[in-house]
């Protein structure tokens, strides 16, 4: 069973935390990676960065120029995550948009992620449709789960449907917005994440963007099996560096 | 070999959707509607009225006598630099404003590099009296500073992209992000065959109406349908793919699409995407597009700013690799000089887009009886600053 | 009465040709042939053909819905900012550089004030591959200058004014004196319906397919070959004189002609010709101009350069003296005013002497029922700069 | 007899002065008529100065500038010469254009030029069929000679019929341009003033435009009954004043 999958059957609120690689510093990866382990964090998103990321609000988008002006590259991600499974068991996803993945070979990305011991794959650009037709033996050969999202707008039909196609969990996009918005978890985003958790979906949904701090992230899990903290994060490391991780980490449970 | 859309909206192995889930719903509900919408009576009734007398169509097919004597072939200029607006953008932005105003829009977002798309926006946004965003680039809001006076007096508001290099891809990003953080009341009316499918498609729809035109008025006068040749400047390729549309399963017509070298395809600033493109995926779709070994995308640079983006449209992938158009590469330097040849030979000022398209005549040689179509996307005004600032003026 | 220039030359007590004897073999010599050549089939052919394939003819007939909306009367905007270069200017340069060909002319000078004319007429010059001087005030050099570099790019010789106020009527002497000097082989291409007889009815005459056009769209538009009101600014008066020339003696429809008031007619900086002009010789022809007691032409001023004359011409002088036309005067504000209206209602930003003609709905109500055709006569693209400064965008 | 018409019968090369009233001082008129006389000038143009001179070079058109500048008006002008013939009998012309006259009132104008003592007017832009038919009637009720210019490129039928208007002398003008040209008085130009002279006009030809010394002035005589300096004497007022009006005169003849 794939870490990612053990993870989510433990019956805990997950979270799940997203940081860009390269940033704040090229070579930060490992360390940071190995922090949040050591603070009880569940998951751990590691961005790949890329140039045009249009899902992204600002302050994921200024991580990733930075990170890319830092000199990260899928090569040298690659090569930092080379030995991470010596020291960290934490389930890993890479988060990246499709062209970077397409540009190495969607297959030698695979086997590569495989070797390293990634667990699953976020590419928001990447058609639910296209996976299922072109990548999903490929994803399971190399037991990668592939995570896709869901958002308020999504039909139930459609939600259904990507259900069928996952096999981790589902990122239930908060509202409508890129990364990093402020938004509120009243009612109306209460209702959504009840409505999902009453379809009896096989897989487990974790909410994402806009998570800040303790209230939002009580608020996501209400309903949710877990919550992804992305924006916030960065903004922490832009600010405190990679020193007080703990602290923030602490802040939210 | 078919070089139209299929069914499930790739040109070949280009094209498709490849955007995040946030944008499905707003993209497959044009998806489901946008051929229907586009095939009815009324729809087509307003669309072809506003082309006629608003955006001032049929544009001319004007044979370019002392043009033609110069390269001792036969031109003819279709004259979309006449259009209200200066360019051929205005016939896409028309259909869309219809579009949008079917399924309900009451918004409607664009993003622009030189200007010339976000000015035909905000012009069929008040129009229509509907409320317009464009983005721009940082970059270019300061040197293409008319245009964006140009889209406040018609009431758009222009907001900055400040994001990347500030320049039209990163324009387009942040429409992209508007579109996600508003997908129920938006519309974003793209501005080239580019984007997730069925943009490409559609606005190729829309421009057809440039080679529908060109049939009709080359029987009126030469008494043929076809011309030899048809000859377009590809920025994302919306002239090009309204010039060739109607002839691009005709194999005897011959597809010519010049790209901006910039200062050489070696010099590392150029926008030559069949050159120096890579297939990949670029604002939704898959497509050749210019980027880093790694997959990022690079930046382009042409003196001439509606060209001067790092892809084109699938369909131009599609034709490019499969070899039903020829792909040419004009340098700064020689679309200027092309540019300025209009002017003291037939009094026209193109834009400096146009005028890579003219510069075809200088890279190959035609046969006298050949009948050859200019597609001349629009006009100079726009560029006079920079025709000024380059002959010193 | 009639309306039309009868066989001296004179509209009423306006016209005729006070002019140096020095001028007289030119101006004689087109007087005796511009009939004729213009009624050869050969010359109509070729004119027409121009004026569809190059200018981009017939220009549309626009029914501006929420224009009309507001002013709760149906309005038609007579789209002449759609012709290549930008205004109605360029029919009358088509037809006079056909006209400056076949009386064996090699050389042609002109005057220009914003640059319009002198753009329409090195552009027609480019096209015959003739030579071309245009003349220019010094100080609408300066505040002109992307007319000045178009002039250029086209090929045209552009020669500073630098007597008297430095501006279009100084222009236009020295204009005359070019062509004192050469009498042989230039031809003179006035502007507008001034000068001595032959120009201002040889100008209407080639002006006159704007209003042959709007009874043809009217008919297609409405089922009737007339509007009932017809409004157009009056600088010179070309423009107007195109759009009422098929209406002139038809008194059903009611003719209306706007001057620019600048800031005022009492603020002394006005060209409200009509109010404030006298019976006068200005630039070899008796009309109305603006002059101190003295008979000492004055300087006009208006926020529009194509306005900023100190006179109009004859026939717009009888159509005032006889009642026919029904002057209004608009002044820079309520121009700028109607200006942003139209680009915000309309998507059309027009120049800034079309918008003195859009204004006269801020003065004058009209009937629901009423159809009013008003003379688009050109785009705001030349106009940017000056709206810019004056809404601070 | 009209005083032109005397002096034009006195069998003598005629040199004529054009000189722009109101230049280079507002008040210079009178001494510059008495200047002239005493040098022996046979005949002087006083320029009503005009804000859009079209006929003219740049010479006379600054000279008209500065005059307007200057103050001089129609009115003014007649004021000032009200007493001339007080102390003058040279014939006296006026050269105007056509609008600051009929702003005055054609017949005012003319009856103020008789009272005064003019006998002649040049109009540059009044047409000779306008004239005949609106003002020649009134011309001779004033004993005021119109005085037509006539070009190279003037028909033969035209010039006849100018003559058949005149009642004076032709104004001939020596070459297709405006005041103040250089232009040659080489065999072009005498073959024109031969093949005039030769057509027996009754009235005698003065030629004028483009003489600016002796030998310009010799030259132009040859073959016609006088000549016109404007631009050359304008320009000498300009850089020496009124001062050395003889000399300038003296250096013709
Ligand atoms: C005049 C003109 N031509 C061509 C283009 C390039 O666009 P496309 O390749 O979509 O025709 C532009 C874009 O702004 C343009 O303004
Ligand atoms: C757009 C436009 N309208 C009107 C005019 C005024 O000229 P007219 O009165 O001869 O039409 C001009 C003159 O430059 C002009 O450019």
């Amino acid at each position: 069973m794939n870490r990612i999958q053990q993870r989510l059957n433990a019956n805990k609120k997950i979270l799940s935390i997203y940081f860009t690689a390269g940033y704040p510093h090229l070579n930060a990866t490992a360390s940071i990676i190995k922090s949040l382990e050591a603070n009880e964090v569940d998951m751990i998103e590691i961005g790949l960065p890329f140039s045009d990321p249009l899902a992204d609000g600002p302050t994921i988008q200024a991580s990733s120029t930075q990170a890319l002006r830092n000199g990260m590259t899928t090569q040298l991600l690659f090569q930092q995550l080379e030995k991470i499974r010596e020291t960290v068991s934490i389930p890993l996803i890479i988060m990246g948009y499709f062209n970077p993945i397409l540009q190495y070979g969607v297959e030698a990305f695979c086997e590569k992620c495989a070797h390293i011991g990634i667990d699953g794959l976020i590419i928001p650009d990447l058609p639910v449709d296209v996976y299922q037709e072109h990548y999903q033996a490929l994803f399971s050969q190399y037991n990668l789960l592939n995570i896709f999202l869901i958002t308020p707008q999504t039909s139930e039909e459609r939600i259904r449907y990507i259900d069928s196609v996952s096999n981790g969990f589902i990122y239930m996009v908060s509202s409508a917005s890129t990364t990093g918005k402020t938004i509120g978890f009243g009612e109306e985003q209460q209702a959504y994440f009840r409505r999902i958790s009453q379809m009896n979906l096989k897989n487990p949904q974790i909410v994402g963007f806009g998570i800040n701090n303790k209230s939002t992230f009580d608020a996501a899990t209400k309903h949710a099996h877990g919550a992804i903290i992305g924006s916030a994060f960065i903004k922490h490391l832009s600010t405190h560096g990679t020193e007080t991780i703990a602290s923030f980490i602490k802040d939210i449970r | 070999m078919s070089y139209t859309i299929n069914n499930k909206g790739y040109y070949g192995e280009f094209g498709g959707a490849y955007i995040p889930e946030m944008l499905y719903p707003n993209v497959e509900e044009l998806r489901q509607n946008y051929l229907k919408i586009m095939s009815e009576k009324g729809f087509q009734k307003e669309f072809n009225q506003l082309l006629k007398d608003y955006v001032g169509r049929p544009s001319p097919l004007y044979l370019a006598k002392r043009l033609s004597e110069q390269y001792q072939t036969k031109i003819y200029l279709k004259r979309e630099d006449l259009n209200h607006t200066g360019a051929h953008k205005i016939n896409n932005t028309i259909g869309q404003i219809l579009m949008a105003k079917r399924l309900g829009k009451k918004r409607i977002i664009a993003e622009t590099g030189a200007g010339q798309h976000g000015v035909a926006t905000a012009t069929v946004c008040a129009l229509m009296g509907i409320e317009c965003i464009v983005y721009m680039g940082e970059i270019d809001i300061a040197r293409q500073a008319p245009n964006v006076a140009r889209m406040k007096m018609l009431g758009a508001t222009v907001i900055p992209a400040t994001s990347g290099s500030k320049t039209l891809k990163d324009a387009t990003n942040e429409a992209i992000r508007d579109w996600i953080n508003n997908p129920v009341n938006t519309h974003y009316i793209i501005g080239s065959v580019v984007g997730p499918h069925p943009y490409p498609d559609m606005v190729a729809r829309f421009q057809s109406v440039i080679s529908e035109e060109i049939k009709n008025q080359l029987m009126v006068h030469e008494g043929v349908e076809k011309p030899n040749y048809i000859i377009a400047c590809v920025g994302g390729g919306s002239n090009a793919a309204g010039a060739y549309y109607h002839f691009l399963n005709d194999l005897e017509v011959k597809l010519i699409a010049v790209e901006a070298a910039g200062h050489g395809i070696e010099s590392g600033e150029s926008a030559a995407t069949s050159v120096l493109g890579k297939e990949g995926i670029i604002h939704g779709s898959k497509t050749l597009l210019m980027q880093t070994q790694d997959g990022q995308i690079t930046e382009p640079y042409s003196i001439s700013a509606g060209l001067d983006y790092p892809g084109v449209g699938p369909m131009h992938a599609h034709l490019y690799k499969s070899g039903r158009a020829e792909f040419i590469s004009i340098t700064d330097d020689e679309a200027m000089k092309s540019g300025m040849k209009l002017c003291q030979l037939e009094g026209i000022i193109p834009a400096i887009e146009s005028a890579h398209a003219l510069a075809a005549f200088d890279k190959k040689t035609f046969q006298s009886q050949d009948i050859v179509v200019v597609s001349l996307s629009g006009r100079g005004d726009k560029d006079l600053e920079t025709y000024i600032k380059y002959f010193d003026l």
